[in-house]
Protein backbone atom coordinates (compact mmCIF):
# COMPACT_ATOMS: atom_id res chain seq x y z
CA UNK A 1 0.00 0.00 0.00
CA UNK A 2 1.07 3.48 -0.30
CA UNK A 3 -0.61 5.46 2.26
CA UNK A 4 1.05 8.53 0.75
CA UNK A 5 -0.99 8.84 -2.83
CA UNK A 6 -3.06 11.46 -3.08
CA UNK A 7 -5.64 11.08 -5.75
CA UNK A 8 -6.12 13.96 -8.22
CA UNK A 9 -9.71 15.00 -8.64
CA UNK A 10 -11.39 17.65 -10.94
CA UNK A 11 -14.59 18.28 -11.99
CA UNK A 12 -14.45 20.78 -14.79
CA UNK A 13 -16.29 22.00 -18.14
CA UNK A 14 -13.22 21.91 -19.78
CA UNK A 15 -11.72 18.97 -22.14
CA UNK A 16 -8.65 17.21 -20.33
CA UNK A 17 -5.52 16.02 -22.12
CA UNK A 18 -4.80 13.13 -21.36
CA UNK A 19 -1.23 12.43 -22.56
CA UNK A 20 -0.71 15.49 -20.22
CA UNK A 21 -2.66 13.65 -17.46
CA UNK A 22 -0.13 10.60 -17.72
CA UNK A 23 2.98 12.60 -18.48
CA UNK A 24 2.16 14.43 -14.68
CA UNK A 25 1.56 10.55 -12.99
CA UNK A 26 5.01 9.06 -14.36
CA UNK A 27 7.08 11.93 -15.13
CA UNK A 28 10.82 11.43 -13.39
CA UNK A 29 9.50 8.30 -11.74
CA UNK A 30 11.13 4.70 -12.63
CA UNK A 31 8.82 2.71 -10.25
CA UNK A 32 5.90 2.95 -12.30
CA UNK A 33 5.00 -0.58 -14.40
CA UNK A 34 2.12 0.19 -16.03
CA UNK A 35 -0.59 2.71 -16.27
CA UNK A 36 -4.00 1.89 -16.97
CA UNK A 37 -6.20 5.27 -18.56
CA UNK A 38 -10.17 5.03 -19.33
CA UNK A 39 -12.07 7.92 -21.76
CA UNK A 40 -15.66 7.71 -21.77
CA UNK A 41 -16.72 9.54 -24.75
CA UNK A 42 -20.00 10.81 -26.02
CA UNK A 43 -22.19 8.72 -28.31
CA UNK A 44 -24.47 10.48 -30.91
CA UNK A 45 -26.46 6.81 -30.97
CA UNK A 46 -26.71 6.47 -34.34
CA UNK A 47 -27.43 9.95 -35.46
CA UNK A 48 -30.23 10.61 -32.62
CA UNK A 49 -28.12 12.98 -30.55
CA UNK A 50 -26.18 16.50 -30.99
CA UNK A 51 -25.57 16.75 -27.60
CA UNK A 52 -25.61 15.52 -23.76
CA UNK A 53 -25.93 18.14 -21.14
CA UNK A 54 -24.31 16.42 -18.06
CA UNK A 55 -26.11 18.42 -15.10
CA UNK A 56 -24.42 17.63 -11.71
CA UNK A 57 -24.22 18.18 -8.12
CA UNK A 58 -21.15 19.91 -7.73
CA UNK A 59 -19.68 20.11 -4.09
CA UNK A 60 -20.55 16.51 -3.82
CA UNK A 61 -19.15 15.67 -7.21
CA UNK A 62 -16.09 16.29 -5.76
CA UNK A 63 -16.71 14.70 -2.35
CA UNK A 64 -18.04 11.41 -4.19
CA UNK A 65 -15.37 11.14 -6.77
CA UNK A 66 -12.59 11.73 -4.05
CA UNK A 67 -14.46 8.76 -1.41
CA UNK A 68 -14.29 6.36 -4.50
CA UNK A 69 -10.66 7.25 -5.26
CA UNK A 70 -9.37 7.00 -1.98
CA UNK A 71 -10.97 3.49 -1.34
CA UNK A 72 -9.28 2.68 -4.54
CA UNK A 73 -5.97 3.71 -3.16
CA UNK A 74 -6.70 1.71 0.03
CA UNK A 75 -7.71 -1.26 -1.75
CA UNK A 76 -4.55 -1.53 -4.70
CA UNK A 77 -1.05 -0.30 -4.38
CA UNK A 78 -1.55 2.75 -6.40
CA UNK A 79 1.35 4.97 -7.48
CA UNK A 80 -0.90 7.37 -8.78
CA UNK A 81 -4.81 7.46 -9.67
CA UNK A 82 -6.61 10.49 -10.91
CA UNK A 83 -10.14 11.31 -12.40
CA UNK A 84 -11.50 14.16 -14.21
CA UNK A 85 -15.23 14.57 -14.97
CA UNK A 86 -16.91 16.87 -17.36
CA UNK A 87 -19.69 18.32 -17.10
CA UNK A 88 -21.88 21.16 -19.26
CA UNK A 89 -23.32 20.54 -22.61
CA UNK A 90 -20.89 17.74 -25.21
CA UNK A 91 -21.03 16.84 -28.64
CA UNK A 92 -20.79 13.40 -30.04
CA UNK A 93 -17.58 12.12 -30.55
CA UNK A 94 -16.27 14.60 -27.26
CA UNK A 95 -14.67 13.04 -23.67
CA UNK A 96 -16.68 13.28 -20.80
CA UNK A 97 -14.50 11.20 -18.08
CA UNK A 98 -11.40 9.81 -17.56
CA UNK A 99 -9.50 7.99 -15.27
CA UNK A 100 -5.71 7.26 -14.92
CA UNK A 101 -4.67 4.44 -12.18
CA UNK A 102 -1.14 3.67 -12.20
CA UNK A 103 0.58 1.27 -10.53
CA UNK A 104 3.87 -1.00 -10.16
CA UNK A 105 2.20 -3.94 -11.72
CA UNK A 106 -1.07 -4.18 -14.44
CA UNK A 107 -3.44 -5.85 -12.58
CA UNK A 108 -3.90 -3.70 -9.54
CA UNK A 109 -3.75 -0.51 -12.37
CA UNK A 110 -6.95 -2.43 -14.23
CA UNK A 111 -8.76 -3.59 -11.30
CA UNK A 112 -8.50 -0.14 -9.77
CA UNK A 113 -9.24 1.82 -13.39
CA UNK A 114 -12.41 -0.43 -13.62
CA UNK A 115 -13.76 0.15 -10.08
CA UNK A 116 -12.91 3.94 -9.86
CA UNK A 117 -15.15 3.67 -13.83
CA UNK A 118 -18.08 1.73 -11.99
CA UNK A 119 -18.26 3.42 -8.57
CA UNK A 120 -18.89 6.55 -10.77
CA UNK A 121 -21.18 5.28 -12.97
CA UNK A 122 -23.55 4.78 -9.94
CA UNK A 123 -22.67 7.10 -7.47
CA UNK A 124 -21.21 10.33 -8.61
CA UNK A 125 -24.10 12.90 -9.06
CA UNK A 126 -24.14 13.53 -12.65
CA UNK A 127 -27.19 13.31 -15.08
CA UNK A 128 -27.57 13.38 -18.76
CA UNK A 129 -29.94 14.70 -20.52
CA UNK A 130 -30.39 14.02 -24.61
CA UNK A 131 -30.36 16.84 -27.01
CA UNK A 132 -32.34 15.49 -30.25
CA UNK A 133 -30.95 16.14 -33.57
CA UNK A 134 -34.90 15.66 -35.05
CA UNK A 135 -35.60 18.89 -32.80
CA UNK A 136 -37.97 16.82 -29.81
CA UNK A 137 -37.65 17.44 -26.25
CA UNK A 138 -34.91 14.72 -25.19
CA UNK A 139 -34.96 12.45 -22.72
CA UNK A 140 -32.96 12.10 -19.32
CA UNK A 141 -30.92 9.28 -19.90
CA UNK A 142 -32.07 6.45 -17.58
CA UNK A 143 -30.06 4.64 -15.34
CA UNK A 144 -28.51 0.81 -16.18
CA UNK A 145 -29.38 -1.80 -13.74
CA UNK A 146 -26.04 -3.55 -15.40
CA UNK A 147 -24.18 0.04 -14.12
CA UNK A 148 -25.06 -1.16 -10.47
CA UNK A 149 -24.28 -4.18 -10.72
CA UNK A 150 -21.06 -3.85 -11.85
CA UNK A 151 -20.89 -1.98 -9.03
CA UNK A 152 -21.77 -4.27 -6.46
CA UNK A 153 -19.66 -6.92 -8.05
CA UNK A 154 -17.05 -5.02 -6.11
CA UNK A 155 -18.32 -5.61 -2.75
CA UNK A 156 -18.48 -9.72 -3.60
CA UNK A 157 -14.58 -9.95 -3.13
CA UNK B 1 -34.02 25.87 8.15
CA UNK B 2 -32.60 23.07 5.72
CA UNK B 3 -31.41 23.90 2.48
CA UNK B 4 -33.23 21.17 -0.14
CA UNK B 5 -31.48 20.88 -3.52
CA UNK B 6 -33.16 19.14 -6.66
CA UNK B 7 -31.29 17.64 -9.90
CA UNK B 8 -32.44 16.75 -12.91
CA UNK B 9 -36.00 16.00 -13.65
CA UNK B 10 -36.51 16.24 -10.09
CA UNK B 11 -35.85 19.34 -10.12
CA UNK B 12 -36.95 19.85 -13.52
CA UNK B 13 -40.67 18.63 -11.94
CA UNK B 14 -40.48 20.71 -8.53
CA UNK B 15 -39.12 23.62 -10.66
CA UNK B 16 -37.02 24.75 -8.54
CA UNK B 17 -33.04 23.99 -8.13
CA UNK B 18 -33.50 24.54 -4.46
CA UNK B 19 -35.10 26.13 -1.48
CA UNK B 20 -34.93 26.50 2.38
CA UNK B 21 -37.51 24.84 4.36
CA UNK B 22 -38.51 24.35 8.10
CA UNK B 23 -39.15 20.47 8.41
CA UNK B 24 -41.71 20.12 10.97
CA UNK B 25 -40.54 17.87 14.06
CA UNK B 26 -42.96 15.17 12.65
CA UNK B 27 -40.34 14.21 9.84
CA UNK B 28 -37.81 12.13 11.16
CA UNK B 29 -36.30 10.28 8.52
CA UNK B 30 -35.43 10.69 4.40
CA UNK B 31 -38.49 8.69 3.96
CA UNK B 32 -41.13 11.06 6.06
CA UNK B 33 -39.44 14.28 4.32
CA UNK B 34 -40.66 12.75 0.86
CA UNK B 35 -44.22 12.03 1.97
CA UNK B 36 -44.53 15.52 3.80
CA UNK B 37 -42.76 16.81 0.48
CA UNK B 38 -45.46 15.17 -2.11
CA UNK B 39 -47.95 17.10 -0.64
CA UNK B 40 -46.36 20.51 -0.90
CA UNK B 41 -48.41 20.78 -4.58
CA UNK B 42 -48.77 19.41 -8.14
CA UNK B 43 -45.09 19.55 -8.97
CA UNK B 44 -43.47 17.82 -5.83
CA UNK B 45 -46.23 14.99 -6.27
CA UNK B 46 -44.87 14.11 -9.84
CA UNK B 47 -41.72 14.38 -8.94
CA UNK B 48 -41.91 12.10 -6.12
CA UNK B 49 -44.51 9.52 -7.20
CA UNK B 50 -42.28 6.49 -7.22
CA UNK B 51 -40.03 7.52 -4.08
CA UNK B 52 -38.18 4.02 -4.10
CA UNK B 53 -36.67 5.85 -7.69
CA UNK B 54 -35.39 9.12 -5.81
CA UNK B 55 -31.77 9.22 -4.52
CA UNK B 56 -30.79 11.49 -1.68
CA UNK B 57 -28.22 13.13 0.14
CA UNK B 58 -27.43 14.70 3.23
CA UNK B 59 -24.79 16.72 3.94
CA UNK B 60 -23.64 15.66 0.09
CA UNK B 61 -23.27 11.87 1.00
CA UNK B 62 -25.73 9.31 -0.30
CA UNK B 63 -28.11 8.21 2.48
CA UNK B 64 -31.14 5.33 2.08
CA UNK B 65 -34.53 6.33 3.01
CA UNK B 66 -34.15 5.06 6.70
CA UNK B 67 -31.89 7.63 7.27
CA UNK B 68 -32.38 10.38 9.95
CA UNK B 69 -32.53 14.18 8.83
CA UNK B 70 -31.78 15.11 11.99
CA UNK B 71 -28.81 17.85 11.68
CA UNK B 72 -29.00 18.15 8.21
CA UNK B 73 -27.66 21.27 6.73
CA UNK B 74 -28.63 20.62 2.48
CA UNK B 75 -30.76 17.27 1.68
CA UNK B 76 -30.21 16.39 -1.94
CA UNK B 77 -32.82 14.67 -3.65
CA UNK B 78 -32.50 13.50 -6.80
CA UNK B 79 -33.07 10.66 -10.06
CA UNK B 80 -30.87 7.43 -10.32
CA UNK B 81 -27.06 8.73 -11.29
CA UNK B 82 -25.97 8.76 -14.74
CA UNK B 83 -22.39 9.82 -15.20
CA UNK B 84 -19.34 8.54 -16.00
CA UNK C 1 -19.59 -7.97 -33.40
CA UNK C 2 -17.93 -6.13 -35.65
CA UNK C 3 -16.26 -8.39 -38.42
CA UNK C 4 -14.65 -5.85 -40.17
CA UNK C 5 -12.30 -4.02 -37.82
CA UNK C 6 -8.56 -5.07 -37.98
CA UNK C 7 -6.56 -4.74 -35.30
CA UNK C 8 -3.26 -2.42 -35.83
CA UNK C 9 -0.60 -4.43 -34.66
CA UNK C 10 3.28 -3.04 -34.40
CA UNK C 11 6.69 -4.11 -33.31
CA UNK C 12 9.01 -1.35 -33.31
CA UNK C 13 12.28 -0.01 -31.87
CA UNK C 14 10.90 3.37 -31.67
CA UNK C 15 8.51 5.13 -28.63
CA UNK C 16 4.99 5.32 -29.31
CA UNK C 17 2.51 8.32 -28.99
CA UNK C 18 -0.05 6.90 -27.14
CA UNK C 19 -2.51 10.75 -27.59
CA UNK C 20 -1.97 9.65 -31.81
CA UNK C 21 -2.70 5.87 -31.33
CA UNK C 22 -6.06 6.83 -29.52
CA UNK C 23 -7.01 10.08 -32.29
CA UNK C 24 -6.01 7.08 -34.73
CA UNK C 25 -9.14 4.93 -33.55
CA UNK C 26 -11.65 7.67 -32.25
CA UNK C 27 -10.87 10.88 -35.24
CA UNK C 28 -14.08 11.61 -36.96
CA UNK C 29 -16.31 8.80 -35.00
CA UNK C 30 -19.45 9.29 -33.16
CA UNK C 31 -20.11 5.88 -31.91
CA UNK C 32 -17.38 5.13 -29.10
CA UNK C 33 -18.40 5.27 -25.58
CA UNK C 34 -15.00 3.71 -24.35
CA UNK C 35 -11.34 3.53 -24.92
CA UNK C 36 -9.26 1.76 -22.24
CA UNK C 37 -5.27 2.08 -22.52
CA UNK C 38 -2.30 0.45 -21.34
CA UNK C 39 1.20 1.47 -21.00
CA UNK C 40 3.39 -0.89 -19.84
CA UNK C 41 6.90 0.99 -18.66
CA UNK C 42 10.86 -0.08 -17.78
CA UNK C 43 11.07 -0.33 -14.17
CA UNK C 44 14.49 0.08 -12.03
CA UNK C 45 14.08 -2.43 -9.50
CA UNK C 46 15.29 0.48 -6.90
CA UNK C 47 17.71 1.57 -8.79
CA UNK C 48 19.38 -1.69 -9.39
CA UNK C 49 19.11 -1.78 -13.23
CA UNK C 50 20.27 0.90 -15.90
CA UNK C 51 17.55 -0.73 -18.60
CA UNK C 52 15.80 -3.81 -20.42
CA UNK C 53 16.97 -5.50 -23.46
CA UNK C 54 14.23 -6.46 -25.33
CA UNK C 55 14.56 -9.95 -27.56
CA UNK C 56 12.18 -10.78 -30.02
CA UNK C 57 11.44 -13.05 -32.39
CA UNK C 58 10.33 -10.62 -35.59
CA UNK C 59 8.14 -12.77 -37.41
CA UNK C 60 6.31 -14.38 -34.95
CA UNK C 61 5.95 -11.74 -32.56
CA UNK C 62 4.04 -10.06 -35.28
CA UNK C 63 2.15 -13.36 -36.10
CA UNK C 64 1.56 -13.92 -32.51
CA UNK C 65 -0.03 -10.61 -31.66
CA UNK C 66 -1.99 -10.42 -34.27
CA UNK C 67 -3.78 -13.82 -33.23
CA UNK C 68 -4.43 -12.49 -30.09
CA UNK C 69 -5.82 -9.39 -30.90
CA UNK C 70 -8.20 -11.06 -34.02
CA UNK C 71 -9.51 -13.18 -30.93
CA UNK C 72 -10.20 -10.15 -29.06
CA UNK C 73 -12.09 -9.10 -31.81
CA UNK C 74 -14.01 -11.88 -32.11
CA UNK C 75 -14.97 -12.04 -27.95
CA UNK C 76 -15.91 -8.64 -27.75
CA UNK C 77 -17.78 -5.79 -29.78
CA UNK C 78 -14.84 -3.73 -30.63
CA UNK C 79 -14.88 -0.58 -32.63
CA UNK C 80 -10.93 -0.56 -32.55
CA UNK C 81 -7.68 -2.46 -31.28
CA UNK C 82 -3.89 -1.40 -31.25
CA UNK C 83 -1.14 -2.93 -29.85
CA UNK C 84 2.34 -2.08 -29.90
CA UNK C 85 5.38 -3.74 -28.44
CA UNK C 86 8.65 -1.86 -28.52
CA UNK C 87 12.40 -4.70 -29.10
CA UNK C 88 15.93 -3.24 -28.06
CA UNK C 89 17.14 -1.74 -25.13
CA UNK C 90 14.74 0.45 -23.12
CA UNK C 91 15.73 2.78 -20.09
CA UNK C 92 13.61 2.85 -16.49
CA UNK C 93 10.89 5.40 -17.04
CA UNK C 94 10.35 4.37 -20.92
CA UNK C 95 7.35 2.90 -22.51
CA UNK C 96 7.46 -0.89 -23.43
CA UNK C 97 4.07 -1.93 -24.72
CA UNK C 98 0.73 -0.05 -25.40
CA UNK C 99 -2.69 -1.24 -25.78
CA UNK C 100 -5.61 0.48 -26.80
CA UNK C 101 -9.35 -1.01 -26.91
CA UNK C 102 -12.44 1.22 -28.31
CA UNK C 103 -15.42 0.39 -27.89
CA UNK C 104 -19.05 1.48 -27.73
CA UNK C 105 -19.59 0.37 -23.50
CA UNK C 106 -16.57 0.01 -21.12
CA UNK C 107 -16.83 -3.52 -20.08
CA UNK C 108 -15.51 -4.78 -23.52
CA UNK C 109 -12.69 -2.22 -23.75
CA UNK C 110 -11.34 -2.80 -20.16
CA UNK C 111 -12.29 -6.77 -20.88
CA UNK C 112 -10.29 -6.50 -24.08
CA UNK C 113 -7.44 -4.76 -23.19
CA UNK C 114 -6.76 -6.74 -19.78
CA UNK C 115 -7.15 -9.96 -22.33
CA UNK C 116 -4.91 -8.88 -24.28
CA UNK C 117 -1.91 -8.03 -21.55
CA UNK C 118 -2.61 -11.35 -20.13
CA UNK C 119 -1.66 -13.46 -23.49
CA UNK C 120 0.87 -10.61 -24.15
CA UNK C 121 2.55 -11.25 -21.34
CA UNK C 122 2.62 -15.05 -21.86
CA UNK C 123 2.23 -16.16 -25.47
CA UNK C 124 4.53 -13.17 -27.36
CA UNK C 125 7.61 -14.08 -28.16
CA UNK C 126 9.76 -11.36 -26.04
CA UNK C 127 12.20 -11.86 -23.46
CA UNK C 128 14.00 -9.45 -21.04
CA UNK C 129 17.47 -9.12 -20.28
CA UNK C 130 18.77 -6.75 -17.40
CA UNK C 131 21.48 -4.20 -17.71
CA UNK C 132 22.59 -3.94 -14.07
CA UNK C 133 23.86 -0.39 -12.27
CA UNK C 134 26.53 -2.23 -10.43
CA UNK C 135 27.84 -3.23 -13.46
CA UNK C 136 27.50 -7.30 -12.77
CA UNK C 137 26.31 -9.77 -15.85
CA UNK C 138 21.99 -8.99 -16.14
CA UNK C 139 19.74 -11.76 -15.74
CA UNK C 140 17.22 -12.76 -17.79
CA UNK C 141 14.19 -11.93 -16.49
CA UNK C 142 12.21 -14.86 -15.50
CA UNK C 143 8.60 -15.87 -16.30
CA UNK C 144 5.88 -15.30 -13.43
CA UNK C 145 3.41 -18.15 -12.87
CA UNK C 146 0.74 -15.43 -12.28
CA UNK C 147 1.13 -14.41 -15.76
CA UNK C 148 0.19 -17.94 -16.89
CA UNK C 149 -2.49 -17.82 -14.44
CA UNK C 150 -3.48 -14.45 -15.55
CA UNK C 151 -3.98 -16.30 -19.16
CA UNK C 152 -5.43 -19.33 -18.32
CA UNK C 153 -8.39 -17.27 -16.65
CA UNK C 154 -9.87 -16.19 -19.89
CA UNK C 155 -10.31 -19.53 -21.18
CA UNK C 156 -12.14 -20.93 -18.27
CA UNK C 157 -15.05 -18.42 -18.99
CA UNK D 1 17.37 -28.99 -44.41
CA UNK D 2 15.22 -26.86 -41.23
CA UNK D 3 15.70 -23.63 -39.86
CA UNK D 4 16.54 -24.07 -36.09
CA UNK D 5 16.53 -20.50 -34.21
CA UNK D 6 17.19 -20.04 -30.65
CA UNK D 7 16.10 -16.80 -28.46
CA UNK D 8 17.54 -15.58 -25.10
CA UNK D 9 19.11 -18.00 -22.91
CA UNK D 10 18.84 -20.83 -25.29
CA UNK D 11 20.64 -18.51 -28.10
CA UNK D 12 23.19 -17.77 -25.93
CA UNK D 13 24.05 -21.32 -24.25
CA UNK D 14 24.16 -22.82 -27.84
CA UNK D 15 25.91 -19.88 -29.14
CA UNK D 16 24.56 -19.34 -32.10
CA UNK D 17 21.15 -17.27 -33.69
CA UNK D 18 20.20 -19.69 -35.91
CA UNK D 19 21.50 -23.06 -38.00
CA UNK D 20 20.29 -24.82 -41.04
CA UNK D 21 20.16 -28.61 -39.78
CA UNK D 22 19.39 -32.00 -41.58
CA UNK D 23 17.22 -33.84 -39.24
CA UNK D 24 17.04 -37.49 -39.08
CA UNK D 25 13.64 -39.28 -40.19
CA UNK D 26 13.19 -40.91 -36.41
CA UNK D 27 13.60 -37.30 -35.05
CA UNK D 28 9.52 -37.33 -35.61
CA UNK D 29 8.47 -34.72 -32.85
CA UNK D 30 9.58 -31.71 -30.71
CA UNK D 31 10.39 -33.98 -27.92
CA UNK D 32 12.20 -36.24 -30.06
CA UNK D 33 13.94 -32.89 -31.37
CA UNK D 34 15.13 -31.97 -28.05
CA UNK D 35 16.72 -35.03 -27.21
CA UNK D 36 18.30 -35.20 -30.26
CA UNK D 37 20.36 -31.90 -30.12
CA UNK D 38 21.25 -32.25 -26.55
CA UNK D 39 23.51 -34.86 -27.85
CA UNK D 40 25.09 -32.05 -30.48
CA UNK D 41 27.49 -30.55 -27.79
CA UNK D 42 28.07 -29.03 -24.39
CA UNK D 43 26.00 -25.92 -25.32
CA UNK D 44 23.60 -28.27 -26.67
CA UNK D 45 23.11 -29.88 -23.61
CA UNK D 46 23.25 -26.78 -21.49
CA UNK D 47 20.88 -25.12 -22.97
CA UNK D 48 18.10 -28.05 -23.26
CA UNK D 49 19.36 -29.95 -19.78
CA UNK D 50 15.76 -28.73 -18.28
CA UNK D 51 13.74 -29.47 -21.66
CA UNK D 52 10.18 -29.40 -20.02
CA UNK D 53 10.82 -25.50 -19.66
CA UNK D 54 11.79 -25.21 -23.34
CA UNK D 55 9.25 -23.56 -25.20
CA UNK D 56 8.93 -24.32 -29.12
CA UNK D 57 7.83 -22.64 -32.20
CA UNK D 58 6.96 -24.26 -35.70
CA UNK D 59 6.62 -21.78 -38.57
CA UNK D 60 5.94 -19.07 -35.97
CA UNK D 61 3.04 -20.67 -34.11
CA UNK D 62 3.41 -22.44 -30.45
CA UNK D 63 3.41 -25.90 -30.43
CA UNK D 64 3.57 -28.58 -27.08
CA UNK D 65 6.43 -31.28 -27.23
CA UNK D 66 4.27 -33.82 -28.66
CA UNK D 67 3.60 -31.87 -31.63
CA UNK D 68 5.05 -33.74 -34.84
CA UNK D 69 7.85 -32.02 -36.81
CA UNK D 70 7.07 -32.93 -40.28
CA UNK D 71 7.12 -30.17 -42.80
CA UNK D 72 8.62 -27.74 -40.42
CA UNK D 73 10.22 -24.96 -42.68
CA UNK D 74 11.48 -23.33 -39.57
CA UNK D 75 11.54 -24.68 -35.53
CA UNK D 76 11.83 -21.98 -32.77
CA UNK D 77 13.39 -23.06 -29.11
CA UNK D 78 13.26 -20.65 -26.39
CA UNK D 79 12.40 -19.78 -23.04
CA UNK D 80 9.32 -18.90 -21.66
CA UNK D 81 8.44 -15.58 -22.85
CA UNK D 82 8.62 -12.17 -20.42
CA UNK D 83 7.36 -9.45 -23.23
CA UNK D 84 4.55 -7.26 -22.33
Amino acid sequence: MNASISPTIRIQAADFDLAAEIAHLTAGRTDIGAVVTFTGLCRDEAGALTALELEHYPGMAQAEISRIAAEATVRWPLTGLTAIHRFGKIAPGENIVLVVAASTHRKAAFEAASFLMDYLKSRAPFWKKEHRADGSEGEWVEAKSADDDAAARWRQR
Amino acid sequence: MTTLKYFAWVRERIGKREEQLDLPAEVATVGDLLTWLQAKGEGYAEALKEPKVIRVAINEEHVDHRESIAGAREIALFPPMTGG
